[in-house]
């Protein structure tokens, strides 16, 4: 198998070509970027895979996030990681996200909105809070990523979200 | 003994005080909202009972409710743990009404202690040491400034009827006080419809350190010590630890003197702690009392072995203290941790959510009060508090690196969790030197990240066999005619939070 | 202080030694067989070599890789746990050879403790008391007879050459003992050629009573005092306490004395325990040295505070003991169960299998030595040791609640544990009163079950219940289209456990 | 939906009539033996559910013991049930194994057969030895629950045999 996978992390951001036999929940025979390296790797738990590099051992524990990309907890240190799946790209009907331009502002964790603080057609600042959200006793501002116009706002007063879930777009 | 204690709270301290009943051979009774019938201190309770809808003033505050819990299972104390009603003067005196013993101090005792301004008159009567300055208002600014002078500076001035910060001014010189006066007032005047101000001490970098008290019925009331509580975000305690690294013994005894002739002169019973801000000088200040058991309760037991829980239930049933203050001798150094569900790297929102994988960390030192479980959705209706981390140790530095090694242990997937910045507190020289004061934390955050220690030679590689490893085995599993074991996949996760949130009022 | 250190271990011990190392900034080196690849002990190492298959001759046992692990790795010291080859001579030899710190004593002070014959001669010369008898044969029955009078019944005859209970006899008083004489001799004969015996008093329900000691390279040697170990199912130590219920500080001192002593005699360096034998008059007699570290340490950490294996590391580093036998004072009472994969119900059959589902205690006074997670498959391979659960409380008593607490809290499904032998153990009012011997859990064994308290009222109604939803969702995630999170089925673990025995030789 | 369960306890062995009404994970609306009772009963993991009877809260880990049955553990108790499913009943081939004068030695664990203790045709006794299986280090010896005629012999010396797989016959 063959994935594409672009890895963001501390001091990193690399696209690399990954190849490995799976067998079950296990794999061996990686290759990253055409080299072969002594690697296997096995899925110990539903999110928790450990990977023995050499004689390396690395925990690595892996969850999604908002925006859909791979999050990989390894210790204290954390990688994201886009996967193009070369099963997906037969009738794949979208990459990842990527929005020239206009920035979706999704809601971080999952609440109730209790203000807005902003209208539609509004000039905003980059950093201008534009929604606040509350979820365990604390009010959260969302803030728009960049300066621009609130070209849109999908949510209203009293609303619950979900983590992810878009709640206005800044053009 | 008590036969049957209601526990009128949820979360961890429900199932620390759930833990201390059963070790005593007490029926327990839990209560709790809707969103918490699979709460961890529900399933480990002998019976529980619904109270109501999710949000607290309807559930968790409803004191008719738990009375009537109470009568119809039988309890014969209810025990307040902490937040909630636990410092509510209503909730004991309706626990008198209804014949139950209420496992704490008394109303009258509660509300003699438990107000800062009372307090504060209590604790000058008792002769211990507050924040210099004046709690009435002065008339003119000469008599005012005269009194910083004397005092010296900086000094603070704060409006009688203020709050939140409006008509207060720090004065750094006598140059500044004039100005700095007129502002205040002007201010007040505008905020409050009340110009007058007094006149406080302003400490420096203060710390804030606490002491644990006890005291039974029959006129016994000790010290167990103090507890080190300066590391805290946004007023919000974060990491606590016993002893305080600049504590002398000399010093330890003159607090824990005064937080007993405090107890004493409020006629004090049961658990609580005597808040004070001690300033660079080592003079100590009172701060406040807590009418009750405190979150970071556990790193004084760790040193002094004492179980507080079963004291406090002990206590209430008219026990008598089985120790003196001379016989409580810490050993070793205790920290604690405060695990909640928010992530230090998005602005520390709060991350609700289904818990889909949970390992724990154990072994020697490491104790862990939790109120969590795999597979259990944190509601996002109460406080993020999942867990606390304690290690002990021979040492500060012993017990530091056990903690550093339990954090690397504790795995958490599905929420958030503020782990990463206990990471970094217990990196950072200033805390490693036992430097800490109340401010410090909010400073070390606002400064920008230090550059990491890079990853050790691999991690990149090791992450990406990982993602391409999980991502093949979650298609085949979404796949029709899969066979790999299924991990919950988000959608499952959405859904099970918009299940909880259709709770919501 | 060791950069690296080898673990030539597997299971909670590995885990145990691992978290030292990591608390002291030592990096680790875990090796695994085939069936570990996915154990605890390797994933949380720095490093991980696959070493033979599932056999221990193959691949635990096998010095050779051992050594080509730590020269590959760059360790400069390696950690033998127990069981393995801690006791193996050739380990600290070749660990010797290959320019290594051995972790543990000499091979020579193994060798002049370790084995039972050679230990009870250093006893001798060192005047620490051993069990009463020759140890070189008797010629005649009449020397043989006058020496058992003297030394009052009952007492015990053995052949010189014997083992397995051939050639074994008591005798219980003066009247038996020449056909007992005639017996033990002619079945010496039969079995081994030799008709030579020994004799030996025979105690009577001796408790297991064993001193931990400390020596460093510099001449101090000290005792970290007692455990009582008696609670032993066919030999095998089930439940370990400290202190003892019958030790007193007289006899305490008496034993620490005695164990300091001998090893002095042996130039003991390190960590090791002293077995003794007590009698019901508190007489205590040695039984044999184990020459490493013991699965009961914990006990000793909780009543002491010190971590014995950070302390086993700074000694084999050639660091200096930093205390006196004088000021180690134990606190509280400190007690372990070990929690085996067999089955208490089923003849204690061994239950290796996936752990489907986990959840472990926690809390004040717990801690767990664990090896085991969630979803792992515990290998037929190797002993059925999962984890070890230690409870501390300011009393025994305290101790004891403590412990039932943490194993009500205990579940694990997927394999069968010894649990229910601890809540009966626990249970028991000659256990409670401290009344134990070596052979006492045998005898509780082989009573008939003492009818079991009734569930409470509703359980059969909660058991149908849960049967039956549990069963509806089984049904319903096994059918096609079913939405429910799928329970691991059974045929899933049939197959783990098929693929594991493929591996097996 | 309504089950069949034979449950066996602690001075227990009765058969009952269980309805509840399903909804996702959890169920409300129980009956037993036709009386409704004040009950809710909720799945918390894979393998434990959370049953609230009145205000009693019960606890209930859930797996199959090797004959197929279900274990039931609640705290220090435990039950085994046996479930008659409505919906086995249509077109179900056959019920629980009940064969009568034969018995099925089934092996208590998985290991590894080091010895056979008698041979086919071979009269044993009640509590002869009959298997001889090493797991963990440990030597167990499978003995026969009944006097008779040891009619079959499934495994053979070195073989590998699961939790559950039949061993031998006796008659």
């Amino acid at each position: 198998m063959k994935f594409e996978i672009q890895l963001t992390g501390p001091g990193v951001k690399r696209k690399h070509v990954v190849r490995l036999e799976r067998n079950g929940d296990a794999c061996s025979s990686v290759a990253i970027d055409g080299e072969a390296i002594d690697a296997n790797a096995v899925q110990i738990a539903p999110n928790a895979i450990s990977v023995m590099l050499g004689g390396q051992s690395f925990e690595i524990h892996v969850s999604r996030s908002v925006n859909g990309a791979l999050k990989l907890h390894c210790g204290a240190h954390e990688f994201s990681a886009d996967i193009i799946d070369p099963r997906a790209w037969r009738g794949r009907k979208h990459g990842p996200v990527e929005v020239e331009g206009r920035q979706e502002i999704l809601a971080p964790m999952p609440g109730k909105v209790v203000r807005l603080l902003a209208a539609v057609g509004d000039a905003v600042e980059a950093g201008q809070g534009l929604v606040v959200v509350e979820a365990m006793k604390m009010q959260n501002e969302i803030r728009s990523p960049k300066s621009g116009k609130l070209e849109r706002l999908l949510v209203r007063e009293g609303q619950n979200v979900n983590a992810g879930e878009a709640l206005a777009w800044v053009e | 003994m008590f036969r049957k204690i209601l526990i009128a709270n949820r979360g961890e301290i429900a199932v620390r005080i759930l833990r201390a009943c059963r070790e005593l051979g007490i029926q327990t009774v839990s209560v709790y909202s809707e969103v918490d019938r699979t709460s961890l201190h529900v399933l480990l309770a002998d019976e529980a009972y619904l109270i109501g809808p999710a949000a607290s003033r309807e559930s968790y505050l409803r004191i008719d409710k738990l009375m009537d819990v109470a009568k119809k299972s039988g309890c014969d104390a209810l025990h307040p743990g902490y937040g909630f009603l636990a410092e509510n003067a209503a909730l004991p005196r309706a626990c008198t009404d209804a014949g139950i013993t209420f496992i704490g101090p008394s109303a009258e005792a509660m509300e003699a202690m438990g107000s800062k301004t009372a307090g504060k008159q209590l604790a000058r009567r008792a002769n211990v040491p507050t924040v210099p300055g004046t709690s009435d208002p002065i008339e003119n600014p000469e008599d005012a400034q005269a009194l910083a002078q004397n005092m010296g500076y900086p000094v603070l001035l704060k409006a009688i009827a203020g709050g939140g910060g409006k008509g207060m001014r720090v004065v750094p010189s006598d140059a500044a006080f004039r100005s700095a006066w007129r502002d205040a007032a002007s201010e007040a005047l505008n905020a409050f419809g009340d110009p007058r101000v007094f006149l406080e001490k302003y400490l420096i970098g203060p710390r804030h350190i606490e002491i644990q008290i006890l005291a039974d019925a029959h006129g016994r009331c000790v010290s167990l010590g103090e507890r080190e509580c300066s590391v805290q975000r946004r007023h919000q305690k974060v990491v606590e630890e016993a002893p305080s690294p600049v504590v002398t013994p000399e010093l330890r005894r003159k607090m824990g003197d005064a937080a007993v002739r405090l107890g004493r002169a409020g006629g004090y019973v049961n658990a609580g702690t005597v808040e004070f801000l001690v300033d660079a000088d080592l003079n100590f200040y009172f701060l406040e009392v807590n009418t009750r058991l405190q979150v970071e309760h556990p790193v004084t037991e760790q040193v002094t072995g004492l179980d507080l829980v079963k004291l406090q239930i002990a206590i209430a049933a008219g026990h008598r203290l089985p120790f003196a203050w001379e016989t409580i001798t810490p050993r070793g150094h205790a920290m604690e941790v405060r695990l909640y569900a928010e992530d230090p790297d998005n602005s520390f929102f709060p991350s609700p959510g289904k818990i889909i994988s949970f390992r724990a960390p154990t072994g020697p030192g490491i104790r862990i009060d939790d109120g969590v479980y795999e597979g259990w959705t944190v509601p996002m209706d109460y406080d993020p508090l999942l867990s606390k981390l304690i290690a002990w140790g021979n040492s500060r530095e012993e017990t530091i690196a056990r903690l550093r090694r339990a954090l690397d242990e504790y795995t958490i997937t599905g929420i958030r969790t503020n782990v990463s910045l206990f990471r970094r507190i217990l990196t950072e020289p200033e805390f490693l030197r036992g430097e800490i004061r109340t401010t410090w934390l909010d400073e070390m955050l606002a400064r920008p990240y230090p550059p990491a220690a890079p990853p050790r030679p691999g991690t990149e590689e090791a992450a990406l066999i990982a993602a391409a490893l999980w991502h093949s085995a979650q298609s085949n599993a979404s796949a029709p005619g899969g066979t790999e074991p299924q991990p919950a996949p988000s959608p499952w996760k959405m859904e099970g939070r918009r299940q909880q949130m259709d709770h919501l009022p």
